[in-house]
């Protein structure tokens, strides 16, 4: 379960367990990560999908990781246009797609050159000389044909395919026009790579054919060239060598492989089934945070109503007015959309509503890089809003979490009447891995009781008189006879609620908004630390979870200690955070921006926390962060 | 499947809304938050035609919501005891949008100003509009900021000065009834502060229609716009200025010696006497052209004014087109959650 | 003061924005930055006939500025070698105004699509036609967000699928020419991307109007809405569905089959043989309600289409009316900063 | 110059000065406050106004602070229609409004409800009993007419005087109906009190016959009034002692009176002239930042455009167009519109264009407290935006100061081209106190460059190549042949400015925006610390200058040193002030929010500064300020 040790410049992942290696044999890996790239009309996605299906129908551990142009249709054969699909598949359990491919399929030169700097010195490139053309050489700024000197055979071990031509031959026979026939070639690069990794195939045919249910000739088509792939791999001498890698020994239960964007989609389900609410999604669509809306809006059936409004605000609006009329309001945007959903935020903290606002964080400042992820979005969380205006904020930290993360923010939301932030990002929005599939029955009851009763001293209710424990005011619905009350953005007086421009009231009320969240019930943070040794603690949020975890790991590996804490809670903190903090001699805190959460614990705990900052639009990779963690390591020691 | 396929344009406005159960009075709709507006402000007589028309209604108080935003004519919510959301700057459609899609048993009504619904609000307003969410949409018209203490607004005549427009103001304002229609409004309706009946009738009107109506009302300012629609109270004034429509009826006004005729593609007024009565226009509240060059025939110095209903036609709203789907699709799909989070393809590791 | 008597409306759309010296090239209108559409998408089309027809306004390169919001459409800027702005969903109007009143010398256009014009962006651009800003608006329509991928915008038609509305839309769509001329627009045109000439030439009275000048262009996004205006480019079924307008001439079409007009206060479709001549309708574009009655002519399912520009009228711009106030300010008093600080009240502490 | 010691309590100022106390004669005092409150229609703005405008003409520093009801005209009668105005003037320079008024004139039984607990024991109170009707009490809830038992005079130097209808028998024969003439008591009473102090009276009849130019006969009749007020102190009896206060040693020059917005507003005038560029506003209307919008409408004749648009987002998107075009833009409005602009100032810091971004705080979150002033947006302006956004802030520490502060912020704006945000709030915008009328010559050259040539190697225009020591990029505005370029929110290759994609490029170019703001040159931060041997030092920023200021003072005369360093610069903070603060065993940061520059300098220094905090919507007073001095000053020193 320990053994994720990458030496990422290992060919075709790391032959560290017994397996003969020669001509014709087979090896067995631990971990291998292949990388598919091409043009976005190349169908990379779908390849990439399917051999993710089938090396989790196998057992294998895995996780993925997409890379779209930011152009919708980028000119063909350019670089902006290629668009990639990398999956790390493991007999053990994995914590990030992978930081470089053990194996790249490059299907044109812009795949070839946008990617090839990612490949180590001795991995396997597969590429479809079919597309080296002068023309798409030129396009990309090849002086000459890389394929035709020795630079890369140098370095890497390159098998050179006519995958178009072969495909096209393969169904010569179908009546496919020439075009058609080729756009199934990224099925035979699917065949080949299926056959070097000893993956099963019904189940791709089996998709292929219910795909294209409606276009049979099409469905064959595709089935052919896969297995012409295949075929190629079984029948060519070229590929001396093929892998295996054994199923992980993952917990047991029922899998299934789960992008983030569709797991967070899935908790707020969960959470209007485990609330007993009706769920309305006020919304209005930006990348990369889309795919929730178009995911919820498939699941009316379970009294979700989507509603894509003229614009953010508008759909915070919605998402907020709903709750007020006893629903569980949702809203789901990207960063330059908090930033416009901000003034309602605040009226939501005013008003004491419940409401869920994810924030799908992208690079930023600005539109800055739409497709790319980043973490610079929890400072904005915590204090983009005039007033003091306190909130929670949650982030889940893989794909598959993000449905355990959306059903905590449902249950903050519902319990203390507040709005919730939600922080997931692109690289997990869009990322997938497996994804233990819960229990209905173990999912928790998030009930609410809605006020029926006056409540006050004075037989007459009160919008703001609070629970004592949770400091939550009573949700006293349209509706409800008897109950008659009018909330809004003015300060409230504390338990009537009437408008007050009492000096001592705003002072009290300020503080117990404050309290209030400051008071949230969470979990304690656990931290990693196997060998109970380490001095050095890394803390992170979000995303970045894999990556520390793994590069963690790999110092642990090298017999140096580091305690590991990752925050699925930006606020409140968890009690025992300080404490925490405190155990250790030094704290680092690596993140995708410029030293966000650092600045949150070096004010609360004033610890001298160590930020380690990239803001590439790329998540961490283990390798870097391994260094990075070794030589504080190292420092703490000398 | 379209919206109109999901049917239920035939419904009354307030179906779904639970009736009380014993007759009410307008001081059942009194709350006990001292009104605070200016003395003289307009805002007092529309509360009170308020007052006084909901419980002809005959809906329980606790099922009627107003919802406003930021402005003197938003305060409105607090002195009714109904429920009610102050909310924030221009935003209250939107989020009477969310509340109605989520409640049909609820009566729900916006209170807006013209800053409020045309300035910052325009955008969440059109959109509303075109969508034809069941909101009644009451639009404060007193052609200023008065809560920010005397800037002009979207409707403010042109050259106007006020606190921000010393040298006057540049914007040529615009004509409510004319965005609304062009944005697609299925009920648009006008009426004079001052003017009780015609503004209950107006508002009675809005309520059975199930859809967005939008209702302007124009309110006087003592404070910072004082007068503006004076030339409309003084009887005799009023009289040649004031074109009351009501659906089926030939336009006319002061007392019949005035008329509403075509002139192009537009509307004139001229002396009844002068015209051939199958000239007088016949107010037909479906057409939108009519109600559109109606719009036009109002003009911003109020030489003449349109009140009453201009547009009414029936159109599927947002939120019941919205509900209908939910139903079918519960209908259709039972809502399995273990089913919906196991998908198609899934694999199980053994113990 | 009012607006229109601070004058000026006589001016034309370029006044005041230097010309070249030399003729120019559509090449010369060609930035050195990769054109990033896909392949077959409208916008191509449109950018070449803008830089086509930029050349014979005569204007310095370095005089006109493109501002764009976000989408697809809004990445036309960069393809330009003029001056421009990408700037954030929506705003772009916004933008363009401040820089048209800063600047009288420059010719603004905003690039928009649909989504940003009409869904995040409406708001400001009814207020920029209602206060008649000197940009010329072209809207890319759709009737998709295609940068985001395919969901339905505000002129999708009722009961689409898309990625966010698998069971269909509910929402009735704007009527974008409607929409403006009932927000005071003093220009509206329309055109379709695969018509070159007729583009051009409402391009051409949108550069000569000074005002605000909003030109609706269908676009095809032959990835998420491919052949929404399929209809209008095959050439029999665009000779009965597409009616060109053309101020002061009778409104036929269909190689003068058909012709528009009367019905109620609306208007209708006649075989030009079955009617009188005289019973023709003229165009005339200062007409507003015809003008609207011709936007309730076409109809989203593109049964009619009107083209052409449906209004052009003149009145005062925003931006020419607050410079005039910014100079008879400063001819009627000097800006002496001491006196300003000065004030009227003031003490002296002697040393 | 450093004599303010309040001690509140004291009657009629602090008689700390040589004067005889006895009937009929005068007392000399080094200060006064005084406390003008009536209903909102009784003219205590104008009459607090004029009383001002004499003290002022006289030479006593001053300065003042008026209480606006949050109604435009609540109930006549009613505790909410209740305004009053403030205002402290003296023989030395002061720093405050002041805490408490030495003198309360009440006008009504509301005015007296609402404003009587702030008066200390034995303070002087002058009520208006014409208003003390029975209707009128019970209005306010009193039972019974506290004017009839000794609940007051035992506690207070009470004056009972029939100020209207003594107003109404001195204008009898004006021929002015009783409701008219009643309508002057207001100029009665300001002529008592300038009896009782004895200021001069001709520029207050001067300033009547202009007010009332058009109405002669209104003028007289205040004039009237005024007198009639005036000798009432005089022939009465009631009135045993008068008071003198003499003018204050005030630095040599011309001086006027000004409010934080009337400044606020002549700053960008005189940034407009300075910098040779016209200035375009782009704003909406909001309290309590109307005003400069107001105010800088009457000043077109200086090249100033104000676009009153349709919200706050056209409103910064107005000014960001302008900008762009070579205009100095500016946008103004609080807290609530700070979040609506928001994703606006973020595309100004992608597009790196001067703009000035004006917050006049008010109380929140959400609509919150609007005619009431808190210091909660600071955190909001550093943070409040999508992304890694950093933006410069400039903050005023008093109503007059807001005009350096504005030239300050124009400054940073057009040297670095970045927005600035410009933090005011509510207190200093409507207070106001003397100005040292600048001189013209003296004001800073704020002249910019546009760029007008090509400026890259290759002879083409890179809009994104920096000047090596600002790090601000060119501003090349359209009209410039030869550089036509485009600019945006995506992110931007640095350099060329071309769109780009690039991770190392992003993570270059979010350091590098970071590293512009922090590189931005500010001054010093001054420590104020007369006896040198502080140990603990006080830090604040903006408006609460005053009563931190006039805490020290008071602490120091206590014999206890502090140090009071005051922050203009917020981002970046002064390179000196790590130093300042490592120099003090203990520092506090008191302030009008729940501790947000305290959360930045504990982040950011490590310091466990205390932070002390007051949420009211109201000013701090001095009074309690020292007392937290104090006691940390002796937790210090025990
Ligand atoms: C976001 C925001 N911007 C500005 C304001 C200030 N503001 C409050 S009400 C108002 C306009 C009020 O005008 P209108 O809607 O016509 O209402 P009225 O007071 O005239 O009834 C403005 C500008 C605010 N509260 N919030
Ligand atoms: C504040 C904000 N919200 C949402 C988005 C995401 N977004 C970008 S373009 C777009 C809609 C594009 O549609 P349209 O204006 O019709 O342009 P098209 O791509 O079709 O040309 C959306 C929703 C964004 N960039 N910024
Ligand atoms: S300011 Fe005008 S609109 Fe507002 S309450 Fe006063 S009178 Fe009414
Ligand atoms: S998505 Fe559609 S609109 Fe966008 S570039 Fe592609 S074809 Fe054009
Ligand atoms: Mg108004
Ligand atoms: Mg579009």
């Amino acid at each position: 379960m320990t053994t994720d040790v990458g030496n990422g410049a290992a060919p075709a992942g790391s032959p560290d367990k017994a397996g003969t290696d020669k001509a014709g044999t087979v090896r067995k890996l631990d971990r291998v990560v292949i990388r598919f790239a091409g043009d976005s009309g190349d169908g990379m996605q779908l390849t990439g999908d399917r051999f993710t299906s089938e090396a989790a129908a196998f057992g294998n551990d895995l996780a993925t990781q997409p890379n779209f142009p930011a152009e919708i249709r980028a000119p063909q054969g350019t670089l902006p246009g290629v668009s990639s699909f990398q999956l790390h598949f493991a007999d053990y359990d994995i914590l990030t797609p992978g930081d470089r491919p053990d194996v790249l399929v490059a299907m044109n030169p812009a795949a070839l050159k946008a990617n090839i700097d990612d490949l180590p010195k001795g991995g396997i490139l597969i590429v479809n000389t079919d597309e080296f053309t002068k023309r798409n050489l030129v396009k990309v700024g090849y002086a000459a044909d890389p394929l035709e000197d020795n630079s890369l055979t140098e370095t890497y071990q390159v098998h050179k395919v006519a995958m178009a031509t072969l495909t096209i031959g393969a169904l010569e026979n179908t009546g496919l026009g020439k075009k058609d026939a080729e756009r199934a070639k990224n099925m035979f690069a699917l065949g080949l790579l299926s056959w070097m990794y000893h993956r099963p195939t019904e189940g791709t045919e089996r998709f292929l054919r219910e795909k294209f249910a409606k276009k049979p000739d099409i469905a064959e088509a595709n089935v052919l060239a896969f297995r012409a792939g295949w075929n190629y791999g079984e029948t060519t001498e070229s590929f001396a060598v093929t892998y295996e890698v054994a199923p992980a020994k993952l917990n047991q239960g029922t899998y299934r492989q789960i992008t983030g964007n569709t797991a967070l989609a899935y908790g707020i389900v969960a959470a209007g089934q485990q609330s007993g609410l009706p769920v309305v999604l006020g919304t209005y669509p930006i990348t990369p945070a889309s795919d929730i809306l178009h995911e919820l809006s498939k699941h009316k059936n379970f009294g979700i109503t989507t509603l894509q409004a003229e614009d953010e605000i508008a759909g915070i609006g919605a998402a907020l007015g709903a709750s007020y009329g006893g629903a569980l309001g949702v809203t789901s945007t990207s960063g330059p959309g908090v930033a416009l959903k901000s003034e309602t935020i605040g009226l939501a903290v005013m008003t004491e509503l419940p409401l869920i606002v994810i924030d799908v964080q992208r690079g930023g400042p600005s539109t800055g890089l739409p497709t790319k992820t980043e973490q610079a979005d929890l400072l904005q969380a915590m204090f983009g809003r005039n007033g003091e205006s306190p909130v929670a904020i949650v982030a889940p930290q893989s794909p598959a979490d993000c449905f355990d993360a959306a059903l905590e923010a449902a249950r903050i939301a519902l319990v203390y009447r507040t709005p919730v932030l939600l922080l997931s990002d692109g690289a997990i929005a869009n990322g997938s891995e497996p994804w233990l599939i819960p229990d209905v029955e173990d999912l928790p009851d998030l009930s609410v009781t809605f006020a029926t009763e006056p409540n006050a001293p004075d037989g007459t209710f009160w919008p703001y008189l609070r629970d004592p424990e949770t400091l939550a005011r009573p949700w006293a619905v349209p509706g409800t006879a008897g109950l008659q009350h009018r909330i809004g953005g003015l300060e409230k007086a504390d338990g009537t609620g009437n408008i007050s421009y009492d000096p001592a009231n705003h002072d009290h009320m300020v503080r117990l908004r404050q309290r209030k969240i400051d008071g949230i019930e969470v979990p304690d943070v656990e931290v990693d630390d196997p060998s109970g040794e380490a001095r050095v603690l890394v803390i992170g949020w979000g995303s970045s979870y894999g990556p520390i975890g793994a590069a963690a790991r790999r110092v642990r590996k090298l017999g140096m200690p580091v305690a590991h804490a990752h925050l699925r809670h930006l606020n409140p903190f968890p009690k025992n955070l300080g404490d925490v903090i405190s155990r250790y001699d030094r704290v680092i805190v690596p993140e995708m921006n410029l030293g966000q959460l650092a600045l949150l614990l070096r004010a609360k705990y004033l610890v001298d926390a160590i930020s380690y900052t990239k803001v590439q639009g790329l998540p961490f990779k283990a390798e870097e962060l391994q260094d990075v963690l070794a030589d504080v390591i190292k420092g703490v020691s000398e | 499947m379209t919206a109109t396929e999901l049917g239920l344009p035939a419904l009354g406005g307030l179906v779904g809304v639970p009736t009380a159960d014993e007759p009410q009075k307008a001081k059942d709709y009194k709350s006990d938050q001292e009104v605070r507006w200016c003395p003289g402000c307009g805002d007092y007589v529309v509360l009170n035609a308020v007052q006084s028309f909901l419980p002809t209604l005959g809906l329980k108080r606790e099922n009627i919501v107003f919802v406003s935003g930021i402005g003197c004519s938003s305060r409105f919510p607090y002195y009714m005891n109904t429920y009610g959301m102050h909310s924030i700057h221009g935003r209250a459609p939107a989020i009477a949008t969310g509340l109605a899609v989520a409640r049909p048993d609820l009566s729900v009504w916006v209170v807006t100003g013209d800053g409020d619904a045309l300035s910052i609000g325009g955008n969440h307003l059109i959109h509303t509009l075109r969508r034809n969410v069941n909101l009644k949409i009451l639009l404060f018209n007193n052609r200023i900021y008065g809560l920010t203490k005397g800037q002009y607004s979207p409707t403010s005549e042109e050259g106007k000065v006020t606190k921000s427009t010393p040298l006057g103001s540049l914007d040529h304002p615009f004509n409510p009834v004319s965005l609304a229609l062009g944005a697609e409004a299925t009920f648009v309706g006008r009426a004079v502060d001052s003017d009780r009946a015609g503004l209950t009738e107006v508002l009675r009107q809005a309520a059975e229609h199930r859809g967005s109506a939008l209702v302007e009302i124009y309110q006087n300012c003592p404070i910072f716009n004082d007068g503006a629609f004076d030339v409309l109270k003084d009887a005799e004034e009023a009289s040649r200025r004031i074109i009351n429509v009501v659906h089926g009826q030939p336009i006319t006004f002061g007392g019949g010696d005035y008329a509403v005729v075509r002139e192009g593609f537009g509307l004139a007024v001229a002396k009844t006497a002068d015209v051939a009565p199958e000239d007088v226009v016949v107010h037909d509240a479906e057409d939108l052209n009519l109600a559109f060059a109606l719009s036009r025939l109002s003009t911003q110095d109020l030489q003449h004014t349109v009140t009453g209903v201009f547009r009414n036609t029936a159109r599927t709203t947002y939120d019941d087109a919205a509900r209908e789907q939910v139903e079918q699709a519960k209908a259709a799909k039972p809502a399995d959650l273990g089913a919906l989070l196991h998908g198609k393809d899934t694999w199980t590791v053994a113990g």
